[in-house]
């Protein structure tokens, strides 16, 4: 077992098309949040809305490396990177945040509370840490099955859930298992306004790989090449049957916990210390230095997204929003005579 | 040759695992050693790999049940002793309660619980979880009080598309004995009639239907017919054959094993004086356990769990009400 | 000047903290940060190390606070919302619950619960879980509906030899305004008559005296005149002044926030007709939540939540009735 | 922080009153449990009875470096002998197992769901896990109240209770506060029939420590000295403001789960390995070579021992059982006018 291992980047700059899909996830991501950043203040949506802003490339590296189809994914509250990587529509986010009744969720639950449970998405429920077994529970079910092949089920938690009883417990159950379980642990330094030091005691997340018997990866999050080579490495390594893998990648969460946050408890030296510098900037730098991409490459691209979240929000606000009378009001799927 | 509850419970685990490849079992100590109470006794043998041991980690045996279940399997969890559900409690009325209700997609999954109390067995291992179960949305909550039921509901209850709560009795386990499993076969959501009667209604459900039964029969003597109506499950919960029966009795006890408040009493007498105020020719009246923890001691624990002299004695003041 | 039921939540701590120095806050981001709904703004600074920030782990936090009141504290618990306190769940009922039964030493915890529906909150920042807790022994549950309530209770709750669970309710935080926190003190344990009247009794607590208030005023123009009975603590419970009230309206209707299983509700009722039978003049009624999870789209939440509208028509069945 | 470090017990040895003391509430432990295992076959207890065999010395070891009336301690299930090294009375004992209403529980509870929370000791729950978070709770209490001094709190449990989550959020808060904890893991093989390779997944649960950021020691629980050297030392440095220690020690459970257990999935090899010795053998050979005590001593404390465990069965079957009549049945402290 290997701690806080940073394989070369090396092979992946010559993986051009991978990394420019990556980083397409990522400016996707970053557009549809910022236009629901606006849309919140806005007042347009009810509930919260919650970035990942900061966090695209660890997020996207995860969601890009798996296989829709094949792999699970359990996203969580700022993964709309991975999400987009992982190939989720635009309009699964739009509709959900819009409350439109034909999102995946019908508006009975909102925001990032949502997924594809068939396709190997589980939905997520607030509760942290617990979707650690469900992921888990999955890749245990395709083995019982005998068509778990070289399946991962991957999913991502904060610094803040790692203190729960949840990710413990599931955690140890995969390492157990020696399921083909990938973690990604995002240490973004707060867990909504709690600094690390009110959250752990160890150095890095990363030393607690050791202790459930599993694969630990740590990786400078802010370090796009880096960390979508870490993350990709983790998911390698469990494909290839070593057992679970915990990354922790290291980061600053570049805006509030949630939009009604303004973070002014993060100190200024905090926003400015590496930690602090933001994967975007840093991909494009990277990515234009490779030259896997050009500027203007970017720019199109940019140009393309805003269009196709403009379209996305347009749809989700144009469709009909949930309608109590022709609800079902079912909570159990049976029709039992007696209630 | 005779069958005992657990038999029944050990004997559907049998058949389900047989017919249905879907289904495996979850728990603690169940594989080999065949669990606490030997309800999978020799059953990962014939099975290899579907009855499988789980770490300490109720909250993870759950979460696992409902990751599978999304991927096509019907997994039963055996919990130790319903008490230690408590430490899976979110992960039972949050996620897997709330699951087909947000995504749409069903989630069959069915949690064995040893329920209810027994001598010595302390505050720790002697709860009666149904209530609190059946509070959330999203969950079918089973409390089979008889062998063919503990059977029957337990193939029925892992065939429904949800997940299931299923209250299996430890004073049951061995005290209770039937000739063959093959009683009446009652769908879910029914009641079943325990025993006919004409001057008063109890309504109960697991161990407190025996309870009753033998409330009644002391009572047969000094002329009085009581009616007792076996719930079967808690929820859903079957108002339409309590309503009919205190529609021929005019008097309403109802008798469960939890805690006083709330719980499956006040949702029977409510829901009675909700539909059926006018059939009644007295006040209806509940039995509960006392509002303590369920005592260690078998001289304080028989005073706190609800038994066939107290359950008579209520009928008595009801029936000549 | 006017205060509100989170500045009255505030206000309380705040004295608390002065006055007595064994009372300390623990909960997620409630120091420097004042917590999510700002109940503990400026505490911290104002009782240095007495307004704790603890890791997101709501099991350790109970059994801390368990800890600390064993060698003397009087702890008070911020959830950040009632929901997550689900992952609390056995901490509560079996570690601070069962404390002083098991070993006579008493178990003074405070752990406030941010409860009930907003609109867009969704299915895990809304619920209302009075009615999980007080089924269990050992719990003092408190609903305070009154910014003056928000404030005593709060005080004459961490006064209390025992674990309280405070339920606080998110809705009526900023709605809810009162000149002063002033209002007449009630014992704990004792109901308010929130509205006199004398056709139909209402029995609410929390949101729902508002709403019941609301629809009560709607009927006065028809000439009913319906009392609503603010119960304020749902254990105990003040069945003795719901019974006054029922004797003299005749009517009974019990409205809670929560799911339609079990709950307050269906402790009123059965304790009204077990009691006072001979009282009613009609069924008595019940309103509950749906029995879904809270949907988020506040569409589907309006019509998920008791609300005024359906007060006043379910009064209106019961006046003809 | 270190790993598995096993200070050397030479220091000790000059310590014989310590040792002596240690053996002398091993011995009581046993005879006691022996006793009450007798107790149990001949039908004389209700519920069940839960044995320490095999498990004396690391649990009199720690009891005996704790300090009654200024440490805390919670035991668990298989911890008569740290109990009694800390200075709990046999009556506590022989009253809850056989139900006299004059014991610590009055009978509400039965065996090892006893305690004395006001003298140190707080009473478990059956649920595992939960008393960490109360133990660093009490510590908590007395920083607040300025009075923490060099005062150390102290928790036992086994190696499947390392699986909780409650575990996991109780060691995380130890260590976040940094509070003088001492969390002892008695690895007896096995939780109830299930073994450590369906528990946990790494090599030694010590290896948890570092994840922590908690110190960690690992030693070999069968043998008398090293044990009693490594509990006591990681006493002193919780003591000496190292922060919490997470102690593991390894042995074999020398009973069944409980009394109606016949342990008959524990194979012969692992019974005759070296972690199946009986440190109460490993003691008393270690002791004698010691010249710490002479047979002739030992034997007149099995006698002595013998004695004071009939005396504390036979008052406790003579006491008074619990009268449901005369109980007040309260669960609440408070006597509202309504209930
Ligand atoms: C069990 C539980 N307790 C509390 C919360 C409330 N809550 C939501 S997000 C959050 C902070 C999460 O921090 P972290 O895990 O670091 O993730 P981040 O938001 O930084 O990505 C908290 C406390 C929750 N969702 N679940
Ligand atoms: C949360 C919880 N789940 C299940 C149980 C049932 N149970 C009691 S003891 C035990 C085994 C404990 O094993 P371990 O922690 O290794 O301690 P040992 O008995 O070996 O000393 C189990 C499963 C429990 N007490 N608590
Ligand atoms: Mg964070
Ligand atoms: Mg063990």
């Amino acid at each position: 077992m290997q701690l806080a291992t940073q394989p070369k980047p090396a092979g992946l700059a010559g993986n051009t098309e991978f990394l420019r899909k990556v980083y397409q996830a990522m400016l996707r991501a970053r557009i549809l949040e910022n236009k629901m950043s606006s849309l919140y203040k806005a007042g347009k949506i009810v509930g919260g809305v919650y970035l990942g802003r900061g966090q695209e490339a660890v997020s996207a590296g995860l969601g890009a490396s798996l296989v829709k189809g094949k792999d699970f994914f359990a996203p969580l509250i700022r993964d709309q990177a991975g999400r987009t990587a992982f190939g989720e529509p635009l309009l699964d986010c739009t509709r959900t945040y819009l409350g439109s009744v034909l999102g995946p969720t019908r508006g009975r639950d909102g925001n990032v509370h949502r997924g594809r449970p068939k396709e190997g998405m589980p939905t997520m429920i607030s509760h942290l840490g617990v979707q650690l077994s469900v992921v888990a529970g999955m890749l245990f079910a395709k083995r019982l099955q005998g068509t778990l092949g070289d399946r991962v089920g991957a999913t991502c938690l904060g610094d803040g859930a790692t203190s729960t009883g949840s990710f413990h417990e599931g955690l140890n159950f995969a390492a157990v298992e020696r399921l083909p379980f990938v973690l990604v642990v995002t240490n973004n330094q707060y867990a909504y306004s709690t600094p690390n030091t009110s959250q752990f005691a160890c150095a890095d997340l990363v030393e607690k790989a050791r202790g459930y018997g599993v694969g630990g990866l740590s990786v400078d999050g802010t370090d796009f090449l880096a960390t979508v080579s870490v993350v990709g490495e983790a998911v390698r390594r469990a494909r290839a049957g070593e057992g679970p893998q915990l990354v922790v990648a290291h980061v600053l969460r570049l805006s509030g916990h949630g939009e009604h946050d303004d973070a002014s408890y993060v100190p200024q030296e905090m926003r400015s210390s590496h930690c602090g510098r933001d994967c975007m900037d840093v991909a494009r730098t990277q990515l234009l230095e490779l030259g896997a991409v050009t500027a203007d490459e970017i720019a199109g691209w940019e140009e393309q997204y805003a269009e196709e979240v403009q379209q996305a929000v347009a749809q989700a606000q144009q469709e009909p929003q949930p309608d109590p009378d022709t609800e079902d009001w079912m909570a159990v799927s049976t029709h039992f005579p007696a209630r | 040759m005779s069958v005992t509850y657990i038999d029944a419970i050990r004997e559907a685990q049998l058949k389900l695992l047989q017919d249905d490849p879907r289904v495996f079992i979850y728990g603690q100590d169940i594989s080999t050693f065949g669990g606490a109470f030997k309800a999978t006794k020799g059953l990962a043998d014939l099975f290899p790999g579907r009855v499988a041991d789980s770490p300490i980690s109720e909250d993870a045996m759950v979460g696992m049940a409902v990751g599978a279940a999304i991927e096509g399997m019907r997994p039963i969890i055996e919990m130790q002793f319903a008490d230690f559900s408590s430490v899976a409690f979110n992960q039972i009325v949050n996620q897997a309660g709330t699951h087909y209700y947000r995504t749409g997609v069903p989630m069959p999954i069915t949690i064995r619980m040893p329920s209810g109390g027994t001598a010595g067995s302390g505050p720790f291992h002697s709860q009666s979880m149904e209530g609190v179960y059946a509070q959330y949305p999203g969950l079918v909550v089973l409390t089979p009080a008889t062998v063919s039921d503990a059977y029957h509901m337990l193939i029925d209850g892992v065939a429904l598309d949800d997940p299931v709560i299923y209250c299996e009795h430890k004073y049951l386990y061995r005290w209770l004995k039937a000739e063959s499993m093959a009683g009446e076969r009652l769908p879910i959501g029914k009641a079943r009639i325990a025993r006919p009667g004409r001057h008063a209604t109890v309504v109960a459900y697991s161990a407190m239907v025996h309870e009753s039964v033998r409330a009644a029969e002391d009572l047969r003597n000094e002329g009085w017919e009581v009616e007792v109506v076996d719930l079967r499950s808690v929820k859903p919960l079957d108002t339409e054959t309590v309503l009919e029966s205190v529609a021929r009795t005019g008097r309403l006890l109802a008798v469960g094993e939890s805690f006083p408040w709330g719980g499956a009493t006040a949702e029977v007498v409510s829901r009675v004086v909700q539909d059926g105020f006018h059939l009644l020719d007295a006040p209806p009246m509940r039995i509960n356990a006392r509002d303590t923890p369920v005592p260690y001691h078998p001289k304080l624990w028989s005073a706190h769990r609800p038994g066939q002299d107290l359950i008579r004695e209520t009928l008595r003041q009801l029936l000549v009400y």
